[in-house]
């Protein structure tokens, strides 16, 4: 039994190190490090620069300009980003649509695509939920009717994170009526330029627009555009759902926030005392830590258990339960923590306001964004079913 | 025993509760909660006219009773509508002006002429009155900071408490323009704001105690109780009709019995929250109030929060969206615990009240 | 909105108070208060007691020789009972089959059996459950043959409480074959001293015997020991199972056993320090008191929702849960609180053994002993059932 | 990074975990785990014979390695078994002889000539070394009373911490009938004892640091938290089983989704469980030792409570008897956390090492 990465790694580890601290903008570390919302103009530009060195696409073979990382090299480059506060990066075109079009696309496909996602032309967004039809894909309605070269796609996505900086989306839609709500089911790509297509914000719980509604019209979309077989694509959609589960404990971002949590602590007095050395607090906070240490662990042999292979369905439905449990007692410990401080909404106004200090700002706003992380990507009761399957099979 | 309420609360409830109805909708609320002065004027000024403020001050000084119960049938109803007006700063306040015998305050602020806001706490301190910072000098100039001052935006009367020889005294502000008030809303709506003092002038007011002050407060908690039982009773029934109405896998999503469960665990935290939140109200002007009044912000500390991250969890994504009134009943539930001391902070003060009985 | 008793409840409450501190002997509250297993001798002994006072069937109505009381009388005596370090009563005879042979029972089984309750002749157990129909009395397969003017009962029962104690047992037995399960059932009296009844010892998780398992072979009982009509047995059961809920949510044992543990906190010291002034302990004591604070009431509005009906289902669902997640969140405080001086199980041997202090003794049998109070009389898995029944049916 | 276990170490498992089979029966734990010397004294003669001490104790003494890890493939077989014999006592008497240089006694005990108990903590002290009371005068005399003496029950060479001029010394008994040893069986099984120390005679050993206790006690933490995980894991395996074959209401109770996802939360706790304690395991003999020890002491103290209570509570009455095996897991799990330091006593020391590592 050893914890330790091979030299190999430990080389690896040192490098990504190194050219976080040369590359990584401060302004960027600023604003990821305090929850603030980052621009489209930040993100593009931190992939620009992942994409100068040729680190952008962690999942994808080298041959297609990815970077051929083994499973762990991946872990140990998404854990020093996030430790380093680098912002996260788009999974859309990265982790979901790549790895689909190099297992499914055609080799125009591939060609057309890939470099777009990896230069920046393309921001690809999800058109997979509907309302009505959220953790239960089979159950979708938006159709695609063919006519002659073309299909005419009908219908409303939602949940669209950070569509309105997209130009193009990729959906599942209902190619076919049949009896189970599986089959008949395509996947195909959109230029969101096609006319007939509106997309909506829906503000969140803490004000940000981070995800929004989708709705087609008579939008025509060339049969080229499919990726994988007519009505193959929930086989497309599942391959693409277990490619976007890597990292999903979140280990980095727990650590990152945990860290903050203790620097807020030591300095913020309350009551006479810093909240570093109230019982209470202090005593959640090693309890979480403990927790976040355990989960550290679990992930890597998690890692280890499928370093050569694909994730196990298991795995990681329990990483995502416990990795969105822990991560979000994090922020709930740092937002009730700050007490009175945590209530003003000191960033919705210009002038005249209240001056927190800088820790308090975003606490609460955090805190409540990340309500979604047990909600989205399968919500934690979808996974413990998953799990159940599993165990209760006989 | 009687836990009915009498025909006079009952009525009170259901005037206030419908007039909320029409006033605090999720339209005039985004209108007006995140803007200064962070309310709704001219549905405040309604609310005035009604006579609402008269549950907070007693009978002899032209009010209705404003025994603690009265105060928590008003915010009960506060907290089901989710109205985020500035009732809280200004039982406070007229509470601390009624007990100094500022009579002719309390009628304007009752006529709706005027509108107090209460500030104690500040930035580093947000329990414990022997720390505060604020002094006073002998002529009543006020120098240092105040932070938490709810409803303070656009108020025209702040109390300030701030320390003298005597110990903690009691000062009134009236005109507002010469502190410096830094206003923002609250992350769930309302306004806020710090008071910068320096060397401001005020007059010294008569209920001046460290006593009567923690009195005052003990009354805050116990509105922001009663305030929390109507959201939690709200938001829970939300809940359990959108589970009633969802479907999900060709299923009523309510038929998961893991689901279920989960329903019946905050069913039964609201109504633990509920009954604590009665036992202070009881308690309120006895020997058990701070036990009480801590006990039931402790309490609804833990039970408000369970609720409300239950209530987004078994929504999914819509009890995540600003559009939902579920979800700002999360909030507020949430937020509430932000309030006059939180669920830690209560826990401790019962510690050290056990702590002086022992000694 | 009021609180308080009446001035009558008052009087009452002073009086069952005078009435303990007089007559409640000191041997038993040590017992009780310490949490060691009472005797057979202690139980009829302080029956006797009451009885002596006519103070012993709170729920029966006087003409049986009962007390007549409002709901809330029985609850100031339940409630004083358990703060004073009173012995639980037996519930068999006073709770479950006295209100039904009330109900249910032929004038000749009223006059037979009701005076032999309270005099202490019949010491009564219950026959419900069965191996593999715990919770779900429906599925129950031990049957009664009609034989002539007897019924040949054979089968096993089990988790009978006390039986080692009992003269008398009452069962639910399955009188006929029907389609649907509950119906075929029928409630009959039994002498434990009838030729083919076997009762044998379950030792529980803490070594106490307190349960045993009752084996009927061929046991001829007379068909006038029915209760009810033939095969309404059901009804009957469902009627008994009623009436014992009341007290269910157990707030005097709670507030006597968390008494026991501030008393300890204040005396047991643990590496220079008290407990009582242990942040962590103290604040889980302080949360724990709020909650039972909180119970207290919440029993009180049940109890005044109820005063002139039947306990409503989904109220005394709610208060057994709760009310077992105090207790045992008490009982769970004071083990762990003591820490390594909990370990010894002192009392199983006699000399030459550790000598703790007293508190420490029972605290980890009693906490696993009472692990029994969410599962026993419909775990609180089943209490949830039932409420969620009510919340959505529509 | 590699967490599978070495070829020597899944030997020493399975030689082990089948020897445990055969030896840590019901009947046979039911018939010596509580009474005097509780624990069977054929059995561990066998275990002797066997080699599996060598797991405890350093090559160049005749073992096979010592290392945290050895310790934890034993100590993970004896939870999995539910061995109430006296490992622990065994495991940190022969570290502290073997680190005093007490090369005969440690092959003696090997060879299963002699069995050593540690005693270090008091009535009233469970985790703070420097609060111990016992004392020893110049000439080796001591006097004081020590608690939770594991194994000590029949064992025949007793280590006692005991305060001196210098600090903390540790001082050997082997004429144990000039003690009197207070003897008791565990809640859950095996020996324990209080020492009675009345000006006895005793002979200074040479490891007498506080810090080579502390780190001795890590490395009992350590083997408690492997027996933890051991049990665990057996635990929640026979609950899933039982789910399976238990009907009720005429339906497999595993198909009930509320206990499904309970049962799901308590196979993630076993893993984080596992994972805390390959963590500790790792770091011992490190700078991370003391934390990481702790972290893993405190956690396994939640987990292993949520999953002996839910095991009970998902058996139902079945969980409650002593005849099922699965109660007797579950009480040892619930017993685990009053040894050597419980979930509290941890999450302070660990809130006491970050105010050390901040000033």
């Amino acid at each position: 039994m050893n914890l330790d990465y091979s030299d190999t790694e430990q080389a690896f580890q040192a490098e990504v190190r190194a050219f976080l601290a040369e590359n990584l903008p401060n302004d960027l570390v600023a604003k990821t490090s305090s929850g603030r919302e980052l621009t489209k103009e930040d993100i593009e530009r931190w992939h620009a620069i992942l994409n100068a060195r040729g680190w952008l696409a962690a999942t994808w073979p080298e041959e297609y300009g990815g970077t051929g990382w083994t499973v762990v090299e991946r872990h140990i480059f998404a854990e020093e980003c996030a430790l380093a506060g680098a912002p996260r990066l788009l999974s859309f075109g990265l982790a979901m649509l790549g790895p689909v079009l190099i297992r499914y696309g055609t080799d125009e496909q591939k060609a057309e695509y890939l470099p777009r996602i990896l230069d920046g032309r393309d921001w690809w967004c999800q058109g997979f939920s509907e309302p009505g039809a959220g953790s239960d894909l089979a159950s979708l309605k938006t159709r695609a009717e063919r006519d002659g070269d073309h299909y005419v796609i009908n219908g409303q996505k939602t949940w669209t994170t950070l569509g309105q900086h997209a130009n193009r989306i990729f959906c599942l839609v209902r190619t076919s009526q049949t009896a189970k709500p599986q089959e008949g089911i395509s996947f195909v790509l959109v230029d969101l330029d096609t006319p007939g297509i509106e997309m909506r914000p829906i503000r969140l719980i803490d004000g940000s627009h981070e995800v929004n509604e989708v709705f087609f019209t008579d939008v025509r979309v060339p049969v080229a555009n499919i990726v994988g077989a007519e009505n193959e694509g929930w086989t497309v959609a599942k391959y693409l759902l277990t490619h976007e589960r890597t990292n999903i404990a979140g280990v980095g971002f727990s650590a990152r926030d945990l860290d903050r949590y203790h620097q807020m602590a030591t300095d913020v007095r309350r009551d006479g005392v810093s909240l570093a050395e109230h019982p209470l607090y202090a005593a959640q906070a090693v309890e979480l830590e403990a927790d976040l240490e355990a989960l550290r662990v679990a992930n890597l042999r998690a890692l280890a258990r499928t370093r050569d292979s694909a994730a196990s369905g298991i795995d990681s439905s329990l990483m995502k339960i416990r990795g969105t449990q822990v991560r979000q007692g994090i922020l709930s410990l740092y937002r009730s923590a700050l007490g009175h401080a945590a209530a003003p909404d000191a960033e919705s106004l210009s002038d005249n306001q209240i001056a927190l200090p800088p820790e308090a700002t975003r606490a609460a706003p955090v805190y409540f964004n990340n309500r979604k992380l047990s909600i989205y990507g399968g919500s934690n009761e979808i996974q413990r079913n998953i799990v159940a399957k599993t165990l209760f099979r006989d | 025993m009687n836990f009915e309420r009498s025909e006079d609360h009952a009525m009170l409830a259901d005037m206030f509760g419908r007039f909320l109805q029409e006033t605090s909708t999720p339209e005039r609320r985004n209108d007006t909660a995140w803007t200064a002065p962070f309310f709704d004027q001219t549905a405040w000024s309604e609310m005035v006219k009604l006579g609402i403020l008269g549950a907070f001050v007693s009978e002899d000084l032209g009010g209705l009773g404003g025994s603690a119960e009265d105060v928590s049938v008003v915010f009960e109803e506060i907290g089901r509508a989710l109205s985020t007006d500035p009732y809280l700063g200004t039982l406070m306040g007229l509470r601390l002006l009624a007990e100094s015998g500022e009579t002719d305050l309390v009628k304007q602020i009752m006529a709706g002429a005027r509108r107090p806001a209460f500030a104690v706490f500040e930035p580093e301190i947000s329990q414990d009155l022997s720390l505060i910072g604020t002094v006073a000098d002998e002529d009543g100039k006020l120098t240092g900071r105040k932070s938490s001052v709810y409803g303070a935006p656009g108020a025209d009367l702040l109390l300030i408490a701030a320390r003298n020889d005597q110990g903690l005294g009691l000062y009134l502000i009236e005109d507002v323009t010469s502190v410096q008030v830094l206003a923002a809303p609250m992350q769930d709506g309302g306004g806020i704001a710090d008071l910068l003092l320096e060397g401001t002038q005020a007059r010294p007011l008569k209920a001046a105690s460290e006593e009567r002050i923690e009195d005052v407060l003990d009354l805050g908690r116990i509105a922001l109780c009663a305030e929390a039982v109507g959201a939690m009773d709200a938001l829970v029934s939300m809940t359990t009709d959108y589970l009633k109405q969802r479907k999900q896998f060709g299923r009523n999503i309510a038929s998961f019995q893991a689901l279920q469960h989960r329903i019946v665990d905050m069913t039964m935290w609201v109504e633990q929250a509920r009954s604590i939140t009665i036992r202070a109200v009881a308690s309120y002007g006895t020997g058990d109030q701070r036990r009480h009044t801590s006990m039931a912000k402790n309490l609804i500390g833990r039970a408000a929060e369970l609720c409300a991250e239950e209530a987004i969890q078994l929504h999914g994504g819509i009890g995540m969206t600003w559009e939902y009134p579920g979800a700002h009943y999360a909030k507020r539930l949430i937020m509430l615990d932000h309030q006059l001391g939180g669920r830690h902070d209560h826990a401790m003060r019962l510690i050290a009240m056990k702590k002086e009985n022992a000694a």
